[in-house]
């Protein structure tokens, strides 16, 4: 695998989002795998903000731990991100300003403002650094010039014209300035890839998984989920409606979902927490439903720019009483898409929440993956009463709460005859009509209610394992920490360490068949947490045992995992 | 279609003898029954409070939603399957109190739902504190020397959130009630219906015999209900104890507005995207 | 100790409770020690609901396993009870129906409701019942009569005289009918005994502790609280607001405690999960907090006027992200009282939230208890900086979160000249005045929040240990399952096993040094949970380990547990 | 006391050059300044969005609360001590969206806040989509096609939930504004006030250029705000784009009217019982 990092930084509003995305957008036309990851904050203008991009050969799902190539619009940019330069990295600056303290880091000054100033538009300083960066590369500036042409072409030639000339002058002062040049090998992908966002795939899986509703909230770092559906779920005979708070969105999606659709709600942190009351509801009630909840940075308002997986304890043991939930952690891209279209499936199966749990990381991040294959998408229907069934009994003779074996109920939908019933936030009978205090009932009922996940597997697919067995150490994630721990695993593996790697897809019900053995097998266990108490650890502590095994590895500034720190600690652990 | 009235009977109620929501169920079994429409085609969403138990007693679908809580679910519903009748129903601390939010905001979108507030100006079910719609000085068990706060008027907050349909009924006059619940549940767009609706347990100044003796109704009046800003009048004139249909407007509905099929419900499109309908999803992605 | 158990049933509105407490209180006067539990559902009228009075010459927690008087109003009373009925029980019922399925438990009739509706007021077959309870108890009627006058003195001469009169002819109804009679045995307590239930112990232990203002929402079984301090808080300089929600309630109460005021909200499960992401604000803001729980049975609206501990995930763990907090769980009604003005100084030395949570059982039912002590009662202030110390510093110079040994920085409050500072739900620095997303003041705040709490010393009084040291078995429970595991052990002990009991008073931080001993100590634990999924195993399991250990019983009917029960699973365990 | 117009600064702002809130925060500065309020005394109590910020941009106290959570956080705060000048601030989204029901009720109950809503028809923190406030068919990231609701008319709500003094100012006249925030400061009671301040970022609609075109300023005209159902008429008549004091009144003050005492604050009192206090309590339970 060959690869490369590239990053520009400058203001928030200085365009620094487009100029990433172009690239992008052309490397992965190209063929090229891409991870890009952006830092933002939260203001309008300015603050500092930067886009990366981690070039590579094969698929990545990280952007990796360094920079090669920095374009710094300002010092602030160079102070932020000089800890992941490296000797032979290179900083590309607009010599509008003096860059300092990059000691022995190779560095190139090119006029960017002063070139987008010259061509009567200072802003599109950012149109001279792509050009730059195609220089550096040493990539052919057509297809940027291309791009940035289709992109622009609305807004009339002239704004092309002076955009393409941006780009051309960027690249030819730096083939002026500057001799390093780095080589990307040549690459042409098997089949076209696509660059999505983890949101966005959240978003396109729900709607191939049979989602036909979604009620939500804006909130960062989940309002993307809500802008790709509200871009298609009306083509689909579906609707978005944007709810006057969480509490409403959440509850809306419940309804939705009690007259037959499906529906979901997504959400952050803040939203979610808003959404306690509303899922035990759909909990008792026995009401599909998903929720995403794509963390960011906690507590309360807390760091709303940066990621964290700081609400697995809230996803998993939120909302006063008890109710059966599944919790589904994604681990890469693809994975959103995929597991979105899981999580309709069991809910409507088990009639129970399922919260899909992502971070800004996985969720804001844009890669390019390989198409998505359409014969690996199954809508499941189930559980659904037939109008011929519901005609065949005595008129109120249907129990929707039916105490099953199973402990799944058949379930009817308003306007199917004979099948009426309420969905009552009370304790209540098969009956269902009526609150019920009674005690038997009571116990009968709660039974049935957590009676209903003992048919689901989660070992199926909820932890995957990769390595030696037996290992001397076993890293354990769940989510989006997915990346950097198998980085981290791999590159354990070339420096001769016996480490194996094990990935949790689901939190609940907990795959404690597979935890366990691998657990058992492993002489310690790294639990790599994007949180500060270490909540994966305490899951596993809670369901597993074995303390001694578990050793804590997180990080709480707000930004995803290294895999450089992994390593590190996990040779530290190994010594 | 052959309903009975019977039909409209679901649990059998445990409210107390006299209770003003006797007569809400009474009337809304009546309408829906005068009305034609088949109970399995009615979902009733309620709130929690002794007004909340109405979904228990009435025999069409419906969910019991949590406190104040009722708007929301019943707006996912009626997006979900504009086919249904759906009527939203709790009490005046349910909807004034702590749900208040969702009706505002539903009454501007003009969502399709007929919205009945069970309005006794106490919180019952939680066996007597005030409520948004006691008057100030009212004494209740959190108020022991008389409520600090001036009530709140939902005639009014209906009128200026742009409620399409406003009206309110007394459940000491069951011929208006049903009445009133017709003509609110056959309004396309947000019907909203405060009824005063007495509790005879815990509500010792709001009697039945307290609202007759203040109620104006509009039925006997030459009264139009057609102007907004003068039934806002008309309501602060009658202190908001005014009975009978107070305004009526034709508006665009909330689910035929949002971009999106409107020929079929969502129910009932087709949940699989079809090979070429994904790959041109997918193909939006590529770069 | 000799004690007695009483209980009387009916239909709601039937005057149950007051029979009850008229009991109660003669009894309380007499210096019996008593213990009372209602048993209601959720509806105004009809239904079935019954009040219980164990009646001992000891202290005693719990109202017991079983019923030695029961009256009955209906057959349903018969019905609902007759599991804790015994050979020599009776069943004093109204003849007005033919009680059915008794079999060889003694009863006997009495017109109760016919000698009422003589009087001129069927209602008033409560105080027939009152007549009639005196009589069984061989006690002497006249402080009945007197309590009664007293009670109905506002009422009118006409109504005191037809009440005394049903009393009076109960008394002589059951004198002539009926021989057996339970004999109480003497009794004069030391002092005279207040009766007392858990939520007024808490609202009088929040007065005493400092608490100035409370602003809640009505809930069943918490408003109790309110209803006390609504009718209290103001005479000493205080307010009580009903605030249109909970999540509103927990807000002013954050505001409150922003100003300078020591305040509160109380509530139940609802309204808890509505509570979750203002908890997070106080977390992150480092405002002190108090919030009471009074459990009750979930999910969602579930069995409002049944209890459960079910909500202890939740106040654990809920909120999205990471603060760190307190939880308090009171073991008996005077702990109510105490662990209230505990709650009240821990919010205010460590500027976090306390979580006291309590639940149905322990806030609703009337007890006996000998004098509160005056000079028990401490209100310590702390962390406030003061005018001078304010005075001394540069204009701008006051850091509200500056980062400390303790973690513990000086708070101002508003009004104090040079201590302005903003309280932030978004990360922030030392300065507290604007947001911060920066990495390395993420981290030193977020382990400064943390790191408040390491002076914190739950081993204090957080768990308290009865019995052999090194027993075969540990009973374990939390909160209100005190009095059932004490007498249980108890039980155990005498019955020459070898068993002991660790009861939880503070839940977080876990007294974990106490509680990691004595399940060391232990062959195995029993753990018991009013709840069905054992959330307080697992939050033993998560914090300790040695699961295997760990066996659960728990109960999940909405019924506070029984003392059998325990020792009969104790005894499975045993063998 | 010898305050300057700069003790009243606090962070550099961060919004974007030409943000209408630059405007309100300096109003609100001199409002506070020309009171001579000391800042010390002045806590500020702000939403999440743009707007919020306006907390850590003025030289007060202040809590940075929640999205939608201004009017209970500042509730609180007022209660316990009169003797502050507490201001709740936040944007359209934060206070008429997710925090409707707060203001609602906070209104009723008259408590002692001025409440300042910078109106941007947008939520813009998020970045763009619209908020309550947005008229209908407004084009945002959430309304790729337009917006499908009507908006919410926060004056005519307002003056409906009997707040005792409404008043709208626009960034584009910072005279006027003073003005408004230093009567409404003034107004012993609820204040709201409803402020224009147009998002130069993400809402091209609703611009300075838009709401001069369109307001009528009220300070021109020869109209006395003393008349609810007037304001009412006049409000509706320029569809809620005017500008000045709409409607004012003295009414009674939420924590007076609280049982408990008013001479001191409740910061002040004694935290602890004195013997025969704690006994006499503890005497009620003696049965
Ligand atoms: C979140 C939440 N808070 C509080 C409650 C307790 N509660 C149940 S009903 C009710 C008030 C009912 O009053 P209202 O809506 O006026 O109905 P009514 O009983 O008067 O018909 C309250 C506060 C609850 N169930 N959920
Ligand atoms: C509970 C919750 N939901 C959502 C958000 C995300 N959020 C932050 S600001 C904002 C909207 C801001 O709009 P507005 O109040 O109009 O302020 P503006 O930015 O326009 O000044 C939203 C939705 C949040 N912080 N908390
Ligand atoms: S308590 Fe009041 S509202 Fe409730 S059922 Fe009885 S009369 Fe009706
Ligand atoms: S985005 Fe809009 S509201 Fe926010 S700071 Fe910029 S101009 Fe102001
Ligand atoms: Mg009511
Ligand atoms: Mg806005």
């Amino acid at each position: 695998m060959q690869q490369l990092t590239w990053k520009v930084g400058g203001a928030q509003g200085e365009g620094i989002d487009s100029t990433g995305e172009i690239l992008g957008a052309v490397l992965n036309r190209m063929g090229y795998h891409t991870f890009a990851y952006r830092h933002f904050m939260s203001l309008i203008k300015g603050g500092h903000t930067n886009y990366k991009i981690r070039i590579s050969t094969q698929p990545v799902h990280y952007h990796g731990d360094l920079t090669d190539i920095l374009i710094a619009f300002d010092q602030r940019t160079i102070d932020e991100n000089k800890a992941e330069l490296h000797q032979n990295s290179i900083v590309i600056y607009d010599s509008a300003f003096e860059p300092q303290g990059l000691e022995s880091i190779p560095c190139c000054g090119i006029p960017m403002r002063e070139t987008a100033a010259k061509l009567g538009n200072p802003i599109i300083k950012n149109m001279v650094a792509i050009g730059v960066t195609a220089a550096a590369l040493n990539l052919d500036p057509a297809p940027f010039l291309q791009t940035v042409a289709s992109r622009f072409a609305s807004k009339g030639e002239k704004i092309v014209a002076i955009n393409k000339n941006a780009i051309q002058q960027g690249y030819d002062h730096y083939r002026e300035k500057e001799k390093q040049r780095f080589k990307l090998p040549d690459q042409t992908a098997q089949e076209p890839l696509m660059l999505i966002s983890g949101n966005e795939a959240a978003g396109f899986g729900a709607l191939a998984g049979g989602c036909r509703f979604l009620a939500a909230y804006p909130i960062t770092p989940a309002t993307e989920i809500m802008y790709w559906l509200v871009n298609h779920l009306p083509d689909y005979g579906g609707k978005v409606v944007q709810v006057e708070d969480e509490i409403g969105a959440c509850l809306m999606a419940i309804g939705a979902n009690y007259a037959g659709a499906r529906a979901m709600t997504s959400t952050s942190g803040p939203g979610f927490s808003l959404m306690q009351e509303a899922i035990g509801l759909a909990g008792m009630a026995e009401i599909p439903l998903v929720i995403v909840d794509v963390q960011r940075g906690g507590p309360a308002t807390g760091l709303p720019t940066r990621t964290e997986q700081s609400d697995l304890n809230e996803i998993l043991y939120g909302s006063h009483g008890e109710i059966p939930r599944i919790v589904i952690t994604p681990a890469t891209i693809t994975d959103c898409f995929f597991r979105m279209i899981d999580a309709f499936n069991l809910a409507e199966h088990y009639q129970c929440v399922v919260i899909v749990a992502t971070d800004l990381f996985l969720g804001m991040s844009k890669q390019s993956i390989a198409g998505l294959d359409y014969d690996a998408v199954k809508v499941k229907r189930s559980g659904l009463i037939g109008d011929e069934s519901l005609a065949d009994l005595e008129p109120g003779a249907f129990k929707r709460y039916a105490v099953t074996e199973s402990g799944i109920s058949p379930r009817s939908i308003p306007g199917q005859a004979n099948g009426m019933y309420v969905a009552l936030s009370n304790e209540h009978d098969e009956q269902a009509r009526e609150e019920m205090e009674d005690r038997h009932n009571r116990v009968t009922q709660m039974e049935k209610r957590f009676r209903k996940l003992s048919s689901f597997q989660p070992d199926q697919w909820g932890a995957k394992y990769y390595g030696p067995d037996q290992p001397d150490l076993l890293l354990i994630g769940c989510g989006s920490t997915y990346a950097q721990l198998s980085e981290a695993r791999q590159a354990l593996e070339k420096a001769g360490k016996k480490v194996a790697h094990l990935h949790l897809h689901i939190l609940a019900p907990l795959p404690a068949t597979s935890v366990g053995f691998a657990v058992e097998q492993a002489q310690k266990c790294l639990i790599v947490d994007n949180n500060f108490t270490g909540q994966l650890k305490g899951l596993l502590q809670r369901e597993i045992g074995l303390h001694q095994k578990f050793i804590l590895h997180n990080r709480y500034d707000g930004m995803p995992l290294t895999v450089g720190e992994i390593i590190a600690r996990a040779n530290e652990v190994l010594q | 279609m052959n309903v009975r009235l019977t039909d409209y009977r679901g649990a059998r109620p445990t409210w107390c003898p006299g209770c003003g929501h006797f007569a809400v169920l009474g009337c809304l079994q009546q309408a829906t029954y005068q009305l034609g429409l088949p109970p399995e085609l009615v979902v009733v969403v309620a709130g929690i409070g002794c007004s909340g138990k109405i979904v228990q007693y009435y025999g069409g679908y419906g969910v019991h939603s949590l406190h104040g809580r009722t708007i929301p679910v019943a707006t996912g519903i009626q997006i979900a399957n504009p086919g249904l009748t759906v009527i939203a129903a709790g009490g005046d601390g349910d909807g004034y109190g702590i749900g208040l939010n969702h009706w505002v905001q539903a009454m501007r979108r003009n969502v399709d739902i007929t919205y009945l507030v069970m309005d006794n100006h106490i919180y019952s079910l939680t066996t007597g504190q005030y409520s948004p719609t006691s008057r100030k000085g009212f004494v209740s068990k959190t108020t022991p020397k008389g409520s600090a706060e001036m009530h709140l008027r939902p005639l009014e907050i209906a009128l200026t959130a742009r409620a399409s349909f406003v009206a309110q009924g007394f459940s000491g006059d069951v011929k208006q009630l049903t009445k009133i619940i017709k003509a609110a549940i056959e309004h396309k767009g947000f019907s909203h219906v405060n009824i005063f609706s007495p509790c005879v347990t815990f509500n010792r100044l709001n009697t039945y015999e307290w609202f007759k003796e203040r109620i104006i109704s509009l039925d006997a009046q030459d009264y139009s209900p057609d102007d907004r800003l003068q039934a806002l009048a008309k309501v602060m004139e009658a202190d908001g104890v005014l009975t009978g249909i107070i305004f009526q407007e034709e508006r665009p509905l909330f689910h035929n507005e949002l971009p999106g099929v409107q020929d079929q419900p969502l129910t009932k499109s087709p949940l699989e995207l079809a090979r070429d309908q994904f790959q041109q999803l997918a193909a939006e992605f590529l770069s």
